[in-house]
């Protein structure tokens, strides 16, 4: 065991892919050379050489093409799009392609491959360097979709996506790289030492697909989260007064729809956080789930704390941000319904 | 090198000599292989098009006119090489082939369909005979081949891979993507635009024909053009093995412009009399590729019209019998493949989203 | 008032937008000289002229990007992308170009352009001529989706449509191009003739984006739908023999909330329908408002009836598309919870 | 035209004369302007920089090196033409005078910031300047542009537009989409690579720059392509004059190549000590653009030294002045616009969603 913070779990879960199967790569923009502009591939050129780590033309179309190609020929290529808001040019690649090609060839063809993009808001980043797009993935059949929410499940999610057959986004809360956060921007900057999930052994190990988390368990509601917002929920039930039960969702596709239910069905009450925008996010089908299986264990209507339908705004940030007080309300709110 | 995307390579001249330094010298049994494939291409698609007016099948598109570029290349290239078609490509399947039954089951969408009901008709994907999966986007795969050829340098594997784009959709951004990808990494593929001229009712003119030719695209890559006659089975082979030889020694990507005709309909959902002369396809300068290569062998004495017929004639009936035995099987919703298929590959094992519905749909 | 039938009522459309604005032009793959190969925009270029009516590259991207420019510099673009299936290429351009302009520019650009696109199932079109895309349009901020069940609406939702200062997705459901189709495609086909939503006015006219439309008022039970799944939703409705009140929603985004909420207010339960694959689909979004506006009314869970979370199988159409039987018995389902 | 793109246009030569036949013999005053939007750019960038550093801005991103293509453009073109720029285009906006403290307000993101909060810190929206809505999307813009022509044509006007798009974002699918429409409806547009070497860490054969000039990905489209010293403002003025004469009279599109250095960091996140050698900007054989001026008009006998260091300390203060203005209004986080402007212009009526979110978070 080590500590590590985000960068650094991923950073060696990328190691040690390169490093036990020849049949793995990864590229990207600036992450040969350079290391990534967020550091997670540091060193992996100059320890794997420039074959295993290499650096492409800015072009996630051909980015994620080329690893559709690599996929199918049999290997397992790892590419990293520089910030998940620069995934829409490669849309069509992974909904039209990734997504559809083990179907759609009878199974004589498939990708297993692996997007990482370091997502969601926090850094001031503005509008195009803060988005949470994981309900245009989650929608899309054939793809799945993981989000950590700490070092010790970065590492461990990441060696499963690369492990699993099927196409895999992996979001990366870029806000929680260096340090949990928890929404309350004025408090000074935490880092991951001495936090518990930042023990990451250094070694091969591998925290499965589609089996979310009980981070904290409570008798009075259920929260749903993921990434970043796991730390805000945390942060927002203390600060309630609920005793709520805290679930990491780890994945969204699959989803562990068993966890949840069971955890609904004995709270009554249920609140989904999430960062992206409400109208058509990630939290509709939550929401939905929740109520076609708990209709009647359910006290409360089941709230959606989520960002604003408006796009990410740069000076807006915290008024945006959905952080720890409006979840705290929700519940309370719950827990008078 | 940068002049030779503007000139049009041919080896076949008008009398149905073999000339030129391009001339591949191909045996007479090749020869008559690849006319064999051409041929069978053409009757396999006039057989299936009427069977699309009696309703047994959901679609259909024909490559008549085009049928040289399929079979010379699958020809030329290796048993391992991957190719990325377009939906024109029968011909590459012909000359590898690939069991006319097999193409009657997807086409007929009946329980047999290798493709388990999942794909329309004629977007094969035919892997063991390097045949990459086809889908209904143009253009989206054109990038994938120059990834899987990166793969096979990266294994220091002599694989190479063919992608085919039509003349139409260069104009998508996938186009020039595959490209850079295939210049800065030096990748072992040969990128093709198979320019028939037309893009359903557009001439090429819409994608920047007009302008400039499809092979001259290559120098906005630094790679190496080359303006074939697509209806020239010799010319085809040539410069597919020019570019093959370059790709395997690691000299990197060659993009050929297959200069040729689209002589039929888009695909059955069209009526071209609608946008362009009836009468153009027989006025096409470059000639019919399957009358061209007959033209040839007969020249050179090892082929006549008997024979000619008789080929016909012995391909029709192996269509029909593959028509018969699908036929037998079940046409377009008198049979189809169990539809547990619908929730299978949708990944590799079933989530319990699948698991559900299937079981909500009582199967 | 005419007989029109769909194509002919956006062509009429069309030609009423194109005789009266001297700034609107439409243009795509094949919509010129051919056409189009739907004939919506048939004759058009020989009536307006080829500057007003054009053929395209085959390049979504390039189609949008070229229309948020000439939207930008003050013309009202309408494109047609020749099918829904293949808008993604050119969904970065909407979604961080067009959909973002007026925003990001504090107010100094905006795209007043719309993207026309058939859209939908049942026509055999296999996976990549029937797909149902209108979840990822309704996520994005800065975006408006509208999708017409009749002819009558179709040409005054387009004029609409092409009024507003918005980018407006414009989704066409082909399935009911030539005639409405409830879903039992063993019977014989129907057309538009004699159907009183097929009277369309010959000039201009508009139906308001937002506005929902009740198309059978009912007392137990709501039913939300949207393009040719109301035209199912009638028939499953009609089979299951609950007195239910048919909801046609005409836009997603703007979404009529207040029209949706009064139903289930009223009636205490709510199936909503789509065709899209249910997981992540609008569907979920419209669960998830229900739920929170009317959770003391509800009597039966909201159930969600929609194609199953597999790409479009071509041989299997039917098995997947959400027919009036799966609507009955879900309707059935909510009387006896 | 083939054989254009692959050459290098200047017109200042080493000594600082302008010499051949592209020299557009500009007055005395438009040279000293030029000088001025230039360094107004560099002290600009300077202290924006230094500003960043003590965290009055979120971020900021430089130009340094590649002052002249802005500068030169802006002048040689109309008041009513729209760029679609780059963030490295700000000597655009100071050659046209745009006022400095709404740079410094956007910047600081405070109360007046001209995009009401909503933008990142340079990248600015100047409609009245003629200069488009920029976003972090490197790219996407590049067809809008060739949109804006269009549109310009349909209505029988005489604007133009000009785009810009680095070396390396030339491997987006967005250039060759805008180059083929470009191409196909011979907009009148001026399409611009500024090729500046870099791509944050990777240079420019990342991008196909190793294989060919980028001036040669005209030929893919059969336009002319221009390779233009960057760095050398009467080059660049010079063709820019000559591909606007060309859209303006209808003649289409032109690619021009415009060959600098990207002397700074990438932006202020980055690093480039940890890519290349610290020195190489110095060693960069085609020299400051702004020392080449310089030169150019001392040797011209129009500018010494004195009047130099006066114009500079003269625009160190106007920038100071206008910092110290932003200042007053506040710095990030410490005043930004009404909260309100995060609801507004999503649409542009609010619907029911924002108008209830806004009311839910007490505004
Ligand atoms: C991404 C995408 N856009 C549009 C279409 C509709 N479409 C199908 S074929 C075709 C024309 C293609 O023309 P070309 O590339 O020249 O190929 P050809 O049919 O001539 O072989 C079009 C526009 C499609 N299938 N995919
Ligand atoms: C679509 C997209 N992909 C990636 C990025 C991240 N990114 C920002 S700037 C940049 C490098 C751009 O290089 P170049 O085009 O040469 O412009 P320069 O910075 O040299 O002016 C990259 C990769 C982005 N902003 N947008
Ligand atoms: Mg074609
Ligand atoms: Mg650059």
């Amino acid at each position: 065991m080590t500590q590590m913070n985000m960068i650094q779990a991923l950073n060696s879960a990328l190691d040690v892919l390169l490093t036990d199967d020849p049949d793995t790569l990864t590229f990207g923009q600036d992450v040969g050379y350079f290391g990534g502009v967020f550091r997670v591939t540091e060193g992996l050129q100059k320890k794997h050489g420039v074959t295993r780590c290499f650096d492409t033309p800015i072009s996630e179309g051909g980015i994620v093409a080329a690893a559709i190609g690599m996929a199918a020929y049999g290997l397992r290529p790892i590419v990293e799009i520089q910030f998940a808001d620069y995934i829409l040019p490669a849309y069509d690649q992974l909904v039209s392609e990734a997504a559809r090609l083990r179907y759609r060839s009878g199974g004589q063809f498939w990708a297993p491959m692996t997007v990482r993009a370091p997502y969601g808001g926090g850094i001031f980043g503005g509008q195009t360097h803060s988005q949470s797009p994981e309900a245009i993935f989650a929608h899309i059949t054939g793809l799945k979709t993981v989000i950590p929410s700490n070092p010790y499940d970065a590492k461990g999610l990441l060696i499963a996506a690369v492990e699993d057959d099927d196409p895999v986004i992996f979001l990366e809360p870029k806000r929680i790289y260096n340090g949990p956060f928890d929404g309350r921007q004025n408090q000074s900057l935490r880092t991951w030492a001495n936090e518990a999930t930042a023990e990451v052994p250094e070694g091969r190990f591998t925290v499965p697909l589609g089996k979310a988390a009980v981070v904290r368990e409570g008798r009075e509601a259920t929260v749903l989260a993921y990434g970043t917002m796991v730390h805000v929920a945390a942060a927002g039930i203390n600060d309630s007064g609920v005793n709520a039960e805290l679930i990491d969702l780890r994945s969204i596709v699959p989803l562990d729809i068993d966890t949840i239910i069971a955890s609904v069905r004995k709270t009554g009450r249920c609140v989904i956080l999430h960062e992206a925008s409400r109208f058509g996010g990630f939290g509709g089908e939550l929401s939905a789930l929740v109520q076609e299986r708990c209709f009647h264990h359910l006290r409360a209507p089941i709230e959606r704390v989520a960002g604003w339908d408006t796009p990410y705004p740069h000076a807006f940030e915290w008024d945006y941000f959905p952080g720890p007080t409006r979840l705290a309300d929700a519940l309370r709110r719950a827990m008078e319904a | 090198m940068r002049d030779l995307p503007y000139g049009l390579i041919r080896v076949l001249d008008d009398g149905g000599d073999a000339v030129g330094p391009w001339n591949p010298n191909l045996s007479a049994e090749v020869l008559v292989a690849g006319l064999r494939a051409m041929l069978l291409t053409r009757a396999f698609d006039d057989r299936m098009f009427r069977l699309h007016r009696q309703g047994k099948t959901s679609f259909y598109m024909k490559s008549t006119g085009e049928e040289a570029i399929g079979a010379a290349q699958s020809m030329a290239l290796d048993a391992n090489d991957m190719s990325f078609p377009t939906y024109r490509m029968l011909s590459w399947l012909m000359a590898r082939e690939y069991p006319l039954e097999d193409l009657v089951n997807q086409i007929f969408s009946n329980a047999n369909d290798p493709l388990k009901g999942r794909q329309l008709p004629i977007l094969y994907s035919a892997r063991d005979y390097g045949f990459y999966s086809l889908s209904g986007n143009v253009g989206s795969r054109f990038g994938a081949a120059v990834g899987w050829a990166m793969a096979s340098a990266f294994k220091h594997d002599t694989k190479i891979a063919i992608a085919h784009i039509g003349d139409g959709t260069t104009a998508e951004g996938d186009f020039h993507e595959a490209l850079t990808f295939a210049s800065v990494y030096r990748a072992p593929v040969i990128l093709c635009v198979v320019n028939n001229q037309w893009a359903i009712s557009t001439y090429s003119g819409f994608a920047g024909g007009e302008s400039t030719t499809f092979a001259a695209k290559a120098l906005a890559y630094g790679l190496p053009g080359l303006r074939i006659d697509g209806n020239d089975f010799l010319a085809v082979w040539a410069a597919t093995e020019w570019a093959a030889e370059r790709a395997r020694t690691n000299n990197g990507a060659t993009l050929i412009e297959l200069f040729t005709y689209r002589a039929a309909a888009h695909s059955t959902s069209d009526d071209p009399g609608k946008y362009r002369p009836v009468d153009e396809a027989a006025h096409w300068p470059l000639g019919d590729p399957v009358e061209r290569l007959r033209g040839h062998i007969t020249r050179l004495g090892i082929w006549d019209d008997t024979k000619h017929e008789a080929l016909i004639a012995g391909l029709d009936s192996t269509v029909r019998l593959a028509v018969k035995a699908g036929e037998a099987i079940g046409t377009l919703g008198k049979s189809k493949p169990s539809v547990k298929e619908m929730f299978e590959d949708v990944f590799a094992t079933p989530d319990w989203r699948l698991i559900e519905q299937r079981r909500e749909l009582g199967i």
